[in-house]
């Protein structure tokens, strides 16, 4: 609504995707040079071998992330297709052992539409709602449990709420009952502490460019556990250990281990200077009337503070916000325009769901971008309630 | 091959920034009305109001609670409609509204809506209309 | 054999993978700066829709060198995947139409591995064997035809012998029957001409490192005619027309553009080039005893020379060749070892076959890597073969 | 997580560089023998010389048609041969053999390979080492 449109924008849509570090740009030049390591790992050749290194130091350092092994990592173009590896890879290797898998109703599209599409393919899907605070309690998990359940996939952070599920809880009750078990981690890792070494997860997803890697680089994770192995989505060559073919993007794997090297190093410094700038967004917005915020601040991932208006539409919401970039829902939900199921499941109606707007916050966000947030927040969901019709009712 | 919206077109974006029409009526008219018209959740929500003088529109207004492209649509109807002869034909076209606002398909229910609202605020004005002449009747 | 090793390699295995030319890095890199157009291309704020624009031109610089419409273009992960999604996407989604599917012996693994899954799924797949020059004739394929054949699969240049197909014959037959036809265009895209708006290609599938655009990014052709339609490999969101889910990678998309531009601006000096480094080198080597090359010249792309050498074993030549880096075979099957099919197809015995190497050249490549490869080649047969059996015998 | 061979042992890497032993023999002795063998397709070949005195390999020597492994081997196998006595136990030990110069699990084929070649030769040398001793017998 303000004529003023400053060329800077104010990136807060770190959960969609995140700016690439400075230092992983640097070690994705260094392999894009002329004399980079950017020959086929694959070749035996000279050049080959030191491409082949090359890859295998991003993959040490990938699992240092999770604390896990070299080994125990596949790489694929990105969470979604991680997540799609996982869960067809499991359901269809391992459908002899059964036909039913048990995921939320608050998952990550590229999870949702995985199992419709295995229903479609003779599987049963049991989707769990979640309770008021948007978990999954171990209970109503093991409630679903059936004699020929065969997987079991929950998300670790949720992509719009910020939302932490127990995964240990949940892996833990799926160990219990010999269930695979699989986290779509694409919002937690790189973020928070993940231990695989103890945590009881099978698969495990997760993307570089939610965490200041490069987009389209990603892994999975798999135990290194008997009951683990899963049919590739694709075929041909051998990389990979057979799981996943195609010549290696070298720049864009060491990028990843590169982001992945400074995740470990800053996670906890990071993981402080998230709660506060989230804490200073939400105190800024808080005493608006009707403002309301999805996600107990004490269960949720600080990255993302996720906050409904009443009597404000969320488009027009967003483009009044500019030149702050935010999020209504999820970036990969708002290609369709549904309204939010995980905002519904947090008790939010049609109308609050649908004036949500998701901050997301990342390692170059600063208490700058975010007072500039607090302003343009306040002055949109001002304008935008002086020109709708429940302030003339009001008064009327 | 892409889904995703195209940018609003510079009209939205000039309307959305601007909505001059967006409120209430500044003066008083021989004949005022308004029109509502409700999206079933709730969501949308569209109100105009119009002061007439001598069958002519003097001032129209709007609240909306909605997408820019409907906060658009409504002030470009406000712009338009004012000045107009309240019986002047084709003052609400809808397929015209939506081609010079470049409001994608997806959308029309909401211009719907806006239509519904226009012609609530068109039969209402009748009926003040009628009402204000009866009053002038009486006086004479 | 030689003891000296300088740092610099001599890189001729164009082929398996290429540097990236540095206009294409600095297209990334515009991308990856902190100011570039990060933010994910479904976002609806004003950097998403920057980046929906900066993704949208690179489609477009792609199209043109296909000269095709953007709109037929669906984003990969390269070649791999494209051929992958085209082949069980097209079969899957088709298998009402027919279960008999046709392709060459000498495809490319991702081919082959491809239609071997197939088969386990119950198609019937006919694999047919090249002529004595390594071509495809379109009496062999039409005679293939069945009732119920709905999709052939023939790549346009042979990855290890260069050996060009007649795509526009071989897709005019299949178009004559109502048959689709794919075509793994990985090493003649951006290479040697391609016109989709003349040539009767229904899905044809390219990648960008091929041709001095960064690894890891690539694309499917469907044509816009409707029996075109395919399944998706993976789900979730709803980029790329539901066929390819997954945020965009706009630094790969845009250096792939870039690489695109160049290719097309470059085409006709670059092939005029190549033409002559392989000249060059065949000059340079052919008066070698022994010394054969696979794949006549007039016949294939001039960007690949393979040659075998009688007595000499193909991987102790690699070594001895080093630091001159060739490949023996295909860059994807040097992981199996198996004897290379394609070979044996133009009449060369297992030993042949076996001492068989590929020089592939590419933009950067220069007359002194060509004389450098000639000398290392010329040294390294005699030096094997003064080492080997097969002088002792004629000796003796 | 890698199908890839690992780069070349530099024990390998310096006898591919320098085989020295590769060729023919130097010089006559009192007692020569030579040992092959030969893939089925062909397309390894591996034949060994040797030439004893005094029951001792004075000097062993190699000619490979294959890969640097087995080329390393045979270096390796000759180099450790020499001055060593012909009866002496386990002068070929493959697994030893292998582990020393990093061979991959899938060329223990090549390395049987030389064990052939190698058995070939200590035949020979026997049945060698026998005429050699009745014509000595003879000149008696
Ligand atoms: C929870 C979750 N899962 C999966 C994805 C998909 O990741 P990618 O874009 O790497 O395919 C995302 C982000 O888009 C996500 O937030
Ligand atoms: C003919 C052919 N098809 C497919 C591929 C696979 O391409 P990509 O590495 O992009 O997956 C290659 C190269 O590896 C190839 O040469």
């Amino acid at each position: 609504m303000s004529s003023e449109r400053p060329a800077e924008v104010i990136y807060l849509d770190h959960a969609a995707t995140t700016p690439v570090d400075p230092e992983v740009v640097r070690a994705m030049q260094q392999v894009l040079s002329p004399a980079g390591t950017f020959a086929n790992p694959a070749s035996t050749h000279s050049a080959g071998r030191r491409s082949h290194a090359r890859v295998e130091r991003a993959r040490r350092q990938v699992a240092e992330l999770l604390h896990t092994e070299p080994d125990c990592l596949v790489f694929t173009s990105g969470a979604t297709e991680s997540n799609n590896l996982a869960i067809l890879g499991a359901a269809r290797n391992r459908a002899h052992r059964g036909r039913h898998l048990i995921t939320m109703r608050t998952e990550h599209k590229a999870v949702l539409d995985t199992f419709a599409a295995l229903e479609r393919d003779g599987f049963t899907v049991t989707r769990l709602s979640p309770d008021e605070n948007g978990l999954l309690a171990t209970a109503t998990l093991e409630a679903a449990f059936r004699d020929d359940t065969q997987l079991v996939s929950v998300m670790h952070v949720n992509n719009e709420t910020g939302v932490i599920q127990d995964i240990a809880a949940i892996g833990a009750a799926c160990q219990r009952h010999n269930i695979l078990f699989h986290c779509d981690a694409a919002q937690s890792a790189g973020k928070l502490p993940l231990d695989l070494a103890r945590l009881p997860i099978d698969l495990l997803s997760l993307t570089a460019h939610k965490f200041h890697g490069p987009q389209g680089t990603g892994a999975l994770y798999l135990a290194d556990r008997t009951g683990c192995n899963i049919a590739p989505l694709m075929h041909g060559g051998g990389q990979e250990r057979r799981l996943r073919p195609g010549t290696l993007p070298i720049h864009q794997i060491a990028g990843f281990g590169a982001a992945a090297e400074l995740a470990l190093a800053h996670q906890t410094e990071d993981l402080a200077r998230l709660r506060m700038l989230n804490d200073r967004l939400w105190q800024g917005i808080c005493s608006l009337p009707g403002v309301l915020r999805n996600g107990a601040a004490e269960l949720a991932f600080p990255g993302i503070l996720n906050v409904s208006a009443a009597d404000v539409d969320g488009e027009s919401l967003l483009l009044a916000l500019e030149p702050v970039c935010a999020a209504s829902g999820s970036a990969c939900n708002s290609l369709s325009g549904e309204p939010s199921y995980v905002l519904r499941a947090l008790g939010r109606d049609d109308r609050l769901a649908q004036s949500a707007v998701r901050f997301s916050f990342g390692r170059t966000t600063t208490i700058q971008d975010i007072d500039r947030a607090i302003d343009k927040y306040r002055f949109s969901i001002n304008k935008l309630r002086s020109i709708g019709p429940a302030v003339e009712r009001l008064a009327g | 091959m892409s889904t995703v919206p195209d940018a609003y077109s510079p009209r939205v974006l000039g309307h959305f920034a601007q909505p001059v029409h967006a409120g209430d009526l500044q003066a008083r008219y021989p004949v005022e009305a308004r029109g509502e018209a409700t999206e079933a959740g709730g969501g949308c929500q569209i109100l105009l109001t119009a002061g007439t003088e001598g069958n002519a529109f003097r001032e129209v207004r709007h609240r909306v609670l909605g997408c820019p492209h409907l906060i658009a649509a409504a002030e470009e109807l406000c712009c338009r409609a004012e000045g107009q002869p309240v019986d002047a034909p084709a003052l609400f076209d809808r397929s015209e509204l939506m081609a010079v606002l470049d409001v994608p398909v997806e959308k029309s229910g909401r211009i719907l809506l806006l239509e519904d609202a226009w012609q609530a605020l068109c039969r209402a004005l009748k009926r003040s209309a009628g009402r204000a002449t009866e009053a002038t009747d009486d006086q004479r």
